[in-house]
């Protein structure tokens, strides 16, 4: 099994969603995150003085799935998530070693 | 006459240069002169009954926010939702049938309940029923905040609309309708005074109090908040809510209490002044005795009981505000600061559980309140506000009189309200039933009751998740 | 005599014990006494009014508050300004050119328009401005939150100016100066009768939603709200805000309904208590009414329809609230809540985004409200508050004068108010533009707009990168 | 006549069919009218100032909100208890000595400091009482914005205890006290005119501004606000929360300046009335004004700067609110504008850390608008409200008298504040501390001096981890 | 040393850290998550109009444990954390290669 | 391709930031979260009783660096984060195995 983690931007959440709604994922999770890469922040002003918000929001959606189905996944992510403007994000890829049902105690591709 | 009046409407709103005393025609007889100082006085009372009654309606924002600041925000809907419900309710059921209970002077009514004006039929004292109304929904409103994170939606319908409609208006027939068998008002008051409650720390206070109290214990405790001998605290999720609240109660507290003068002329206005200070003080003396107290037990300064403190204060002196003397106030409102502090200990220790501190605040320190005019008030103002030149405070001299009817009127308060709305409940209880599941619970009333989150966006700042939360159906 | 007034200003906060009653000099003969009692009444009347506008501006905090609550926090910093400006720059316009268009008397004033009284040039009936300015501002405030969370912020600032200096005002002289052309103040109103609109279910609320609706029909929805058939649902961020504005919005309404009379002397008082009454039932049923008809239709009672109820009832009240009885205002407010809950659901249907529900509060319960005094006013109080004894409600057997003249005013209003706002919103688009970027609505009109989060830390709630988003540059 | 009175009341609150013009006894003779109209006219004018220092008291509410909306929120608890408590200790140590010190009229009573009245001995007006106790309770408001986020909180304590109970009362003597050295009321006032501060720029705001500035500077710049000749901007946490601060602040302004004609009869409703307009105006002409600047500087319009420019606006009009025509308003506000953004940068400029913006809003603006009230009072508005014909601005050729005795009045102030505050804050950092140590201000004040964070879930929005949280020791 | 990653339900949060209160285990990071699986969302309203929130908010538990402990840990979570309904989470274990103790610099199984 | 994750104090992260600035590291990902280790929570009080506030709040920095860069990355942040008091924080690392850009399409150490 793979998780994979897919930092994007949170407009693109819902598109990201539908691309995946017909693979036969068993679930995602994800946080609310800021985010720092090549793209940098908006100004923004208090009381006439202007700062850098150098933290973007991003949200991050982590997929724990077969190995099978990392190819896949990756690719209707990049599609679905992709604007061709500066932080459009990454997705990491890292291994798993088990998975665990909490509520049948199934273990591995099985609880995914 | 009537042309007349539409007349100077038009002209007041049409004419920018129009005078605005046009209204007034050149009265010189003496008659006519006379029909002028009535019209004037009237227009004058019955601006600040309007006015009064306005302050106190925005009462009703003001117990909303501390009710929504004091629970946590997975309840947030759920208590707003009442708040708005008891004024929207109140106003319906007062109007049907509570006013005419309390004030309705048909043959049929009796020193124990008023008959008549049920509807305002035959009735057209518009600002009195106005003034009234905003007090039926303040009573009404309290019962909600220790009945919090837990009570069935139904079931609470169901009891605000008894305690509008039947259950505070009783208490007011007693003791501030003329007719009341505990009135200062009557003829014959009860030991020559009746019970003296200016504005309500037994009338109102006590009796949202009580009901409080009752409901409380019936519903039983939050989830998790007594656990095995340890009293766990549910910090309330937003203190900036229930500072707002707060600050709101005092401004409309001014209504409330000033306001029961009920007029300003015939040296009224006097009287009302004196009001004002006395409840400013016992407010002060209240919120910086439980701040101090606070401090002292725990080396930290706590604003949520220095909020409570404000309130206790302020509801103590609501019953005595026309006859303490300031001096007198700021007693009034330092006890209730103590009150405040080991009352909501007290609750602990007794494991009923009231998240936003509506029995120490409206019940013990109601009865406090109502006990100070016993123990406080000078001979001077009692004689001023009530005309009573036989009895005033014990700790001054004036004798039992006073302080036993005063103990009278908290205790048959008390009987009708503990038994009234303990049926009430009971009946609540065995049939739609009181409280929610315990998963609703756990999850919050917003979203089984109401489908509805007070922040429904995940940080409550900034909600990335948006465009997805309204996917519609 | 300037000199004695500023001495009793001066005795009055000097000396603490001076008496409140040296202002008056003893008036013996009967011109004294006239004088006095002139000035009295002048002084009550005047106080009502300014006590009656502070209670109406209010209602700009409100209405803040409500928008605010309902939109998406990324929008939040926007609509707070816009409620903000619509104060600021109103009271300038207002002054400048409003004012005068409404109600000034030149030789060159007709029934369509008024003249003179620029800025108070002339006029020192101050009281009177202070009164109109804050129904002009309320008036600007209601487009706003129609055109929310989208429309650009330069236009909006062009069409404000234009609703309170000049849409606005134009209706306002035609229904309430007595030159205007359908006014009850004209010595030969239409039909006898004229429109009766007494505090601006029409001239305010209607004038406003007219414009709202061409203005959301103008900008088009917001994006993603309508998609391939299906109606997304965008929560507001905050529902304590909106249940603060409501209530804010109630009670500043007994300024604006109340307030009405613009005088409380003459009998006035006993009208200002009765509408006060009125407009208390009205907002009760509208708001049980919502309640109830979500609760039937989800099974959920939803306090967003219910906010949007109470605010519906209040509009609806607000042409009839002199002439209705308390019966006909809880019918008048029931209706109201039907035709939020149906008109809500509507405008979905027509795919018109109302982000906060001013077309159906404001327009459809503005209509509602002013048919209303044309189907159930009562016989005696047509009497009692215009002097008309012809034509009353249709319902009550008054026959159809009244009916069909509040039919015209509706008529006339809808015709001015959609054309005017037309022109100017189609030269805005053609021009500067109506609307933000997409991109710009994705993010938020606070950031791009304003460059000023509303909740600019993290979690709403702490803020661990705080340290950072200060880097001054 | 008690017995009458309470009868009256009886009847009032008893009877719901009584006439509310019972009070009043068939005055026929010449002395009864004449004492008829002596008490209407003390109740109209007691009325007033309740319904005034009700709307000033409110004010309370609005500066919790707005410094509580400019802190980050790890501080906002302690802020509001700040506000909270100024309202407490105020009412205590203002009815004890403040009062006594501001108008106390016993022999011991010199131009510089008044005497008697203490705990309100001796004195029966307590109207006057309540009106000047919330206008202290405002004064001593305005130092808690300036100093927040690092200042210990026993500290505060000490200074708010002695700015209501000593500083400000003492001013107030010299400018509105008859007796005085600088008043307009005195039978000779300086340069036959006196300071002319009408509603209080200078007695109320510069005094809280001054004191403001001398603490900011003493307890020093926030850390990490200014770092290696940078300016870090550390946003506030709530804009919300501003924005319904400034409204009630704008709202009660209307208690605070048109309040201050002290009464209604005689004239003075006239005056009132045009206070009102004056107000609207300087308030909307400073947020435009601030708005704008904002925006051509920056490319964005700027909320915070909008709100600071429309208290800048207010704090500019209420010296000369009686005594500038409309148009004049409108200047001192556009004025005021300029200063707010100009002021806000200069502070930064000098490393002045004030996060609320007390400085510009407060004292440069009192400033300014006490000059205002000697460059443009109009002649005729100088005799009308002060009965002074002698002098008026000296932009309208009135001469330099008026203006001379502003600056005076300014320096007197400046003089008596800076030393008065230097001294007080300079015994406390010498004794208790003024500051909090530098892990207290990282982690914030609120969980170090309150054990109570303002918002305590974790996200601000909805708590996982509440079941936690709450275990109990 | 493995990474424990246990999604449960808010509500068992407590029930969780009782369980683990006895082992040695040296900390634990905790993450407001919104989570997606064979769980579906509730249904709100909003003006009239119902909708589906189809991300119910999860509490992300993180520990970083000795390879040892990680059978105790996840028995000792799962037996906390199930109800048996459907939405009782899932449990991901995966490799750590190092850790490090910032306070003390201290390295891998003693940084724990 | 390591994932070096930190968990460092709020106020912090200022500093971790400035220090890891003049490294050619690609970007970052910070998340709130909530912490329980050595370090014991608050006390703090409402109406009257106190109780333990026992997570307290912390950032989590990722970033995915390549393996040439993590001692020196590692180093960076444990001089900037360390103040020797209890609750400094501990650093994670795991290995990734693959990282991908979603604008562009790059791959691994490219994608950084
Ligand atoms: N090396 C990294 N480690 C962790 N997170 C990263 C890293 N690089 C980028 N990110 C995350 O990805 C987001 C998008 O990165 P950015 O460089 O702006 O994207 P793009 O290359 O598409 O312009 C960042 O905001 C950050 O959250
Ligand atoms: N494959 C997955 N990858 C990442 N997170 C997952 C995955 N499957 C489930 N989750 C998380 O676990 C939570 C519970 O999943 P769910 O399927 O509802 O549990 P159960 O199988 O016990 O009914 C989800 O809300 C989601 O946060
Ligand atoms: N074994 C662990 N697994 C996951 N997170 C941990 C672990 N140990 C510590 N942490 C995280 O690191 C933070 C700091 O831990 P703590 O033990 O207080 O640090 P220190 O050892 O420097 O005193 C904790 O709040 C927690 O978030």
């Amino acid at each position: 099994m793979q998780k994979i983690e897919a930092i994007i931007r949170p407009d693109k959440l819902s598109v990201v969603k539908a691309a995946l709604e017909d693979l036969a994922h068993g679930g995602m999770t994800l946080t609310e995150v800021r985010g720092h890469g090549v793209q940098r922040g908006v100004t923004e002003q208090w009381r006439g003085r202007t700062f850098a918000v150098e933290y973007l929001t991003k949200i991050k959606v982590e997929m724990v799935v077969k190995d099978a189905d990392v190819d896949l996944v990756i690719q209707r992510i990049v599609e679905a998530a992709r604007t061709g403007e500066v932080g459009d994000g990454k997705i990491f890829v890292s291994n798993v070693a088990r998975a665990i049902r909490i509520r049948t105690g199934e273990q591995d591709d099985s609880a995914l | 006459m009537k042309k007349a009046r539409s007349l100077s409407l038009a002209a007041l709103i049409g004419g920018g240069l129009a005078l605005l005393t046009v209204g007034v025609a050149s009265a010189q007889t003496p008659d006519e002169i006379q029909a002028s100082l009535d019209d004037l006085t009237a227009a004058l009372d019955t601006m600040w009954l309007i006015v009064a009654a306005t302050l106190v309606l925005f009462m009703q924002a003001g117990f909303a926010l501390v009710e929504a600041g004091f629970v946590r925000s997975k309840n947030v809907t759920n208590i707003l939702m009442k708040n708005v419900l008891d004024a929207c309710f109140g106003a319906m059921v007062y109007f049907a049938v509570g006013f005419g209970l309390a004030y309705g002077a048909a043959e049929a009514a009796t020193g124990f309940y008023g008959s008549g004006s049920f509807f305002m039929s035959g009735n057209t004292d518009y600002a009195t029923f106005f003034f009234q109304f905003v007090f039926a929904a303040t009573a009404a409103t309290i019962v909600s905040g220790a009945m919090a994170e837990r009570t069935k939606f139904s079931a609470y319908i169901v009891y605000t609309v008894f305690i509008t409609g039947l259950i505070y208006p009783i208490v007011t027939h007693w003791i501030w309708d003329g007719n009341g068998f505990l009135t200062a008002f009557r003829d014959d008051p009860m030991n020559g005074v009746g019970v003296v409650d200016f504005a309500g720390s037994t009338v109102v206070h006590s009796v949202g109090g009580w009901a409080a109290l009752v409901g409380a214990i019936m519903v039983g405790a939050r989830k998790g908040r007594f656990v095995n001998g340890q009293v766990n605290a549910f910090p309330g999720h937003s203190l900036p809510l229930g500072v707002l609240g707060v600050f709101i109660l005092w401004v409309g507290w001014y209504g409330f209490n000033a306001g029961s003068t009920l007029g300003m002329s015939g040296g009224l206005a006097e009287i009302a002044a004196r009001v004002a200070v006395t409840t400013t003080l016992a407010a002060g003396a209240g919120g910086a005795t439980a701040m101090l107290l606070s401090w002292i037990q725990h080396g930290k300064s706590d604003l949520s009981l220095t909020l409570n403190g404000i309130l206790g204060g302020l509801v103590a002196i609501t019953a005595g505000t026309a006859t303490l003397e300031p001096w007198a106030a700021i007693v009034a409102g330092v006890v209730a600061g103590f009150i405040i502090v080991y009352g909501v200990a007290l609750l602990d220790t007794l494991k009923i559980d009231d998240p936003v501190g509506a029995v120490p605040v409206h019940l013990l320190n109601g009865i406090w309140g109502t006990l100070a005019v016993g123990l406080l008030s000078s001979e001077a103002l009692m004689d001023n506000a009530y005309g009573v030149t036989s009895t005033w405070g014990i700790l001054l001299g004036g004798g039992t009189d006073l302080f036993v009817t005063q103990l009278v009127g908290i205790a048959a308060t008390a009987v009708w309200v503990v038994l009234a709305s303990g049926i009430l409940f009971g009946i609540i209880k065995a049939t739609i039933g009181l409280r929610v599941s315990e998963a609703e619970e756990d999850a919050g009333l917003d979203v089984y009751e109401h489908g509805m989150e007070a922040y429904p966006e995940f940080t409550g700042g900034r909600d990335p998740f948006a465009t997805l939360s309204g996917t519609g159906r």
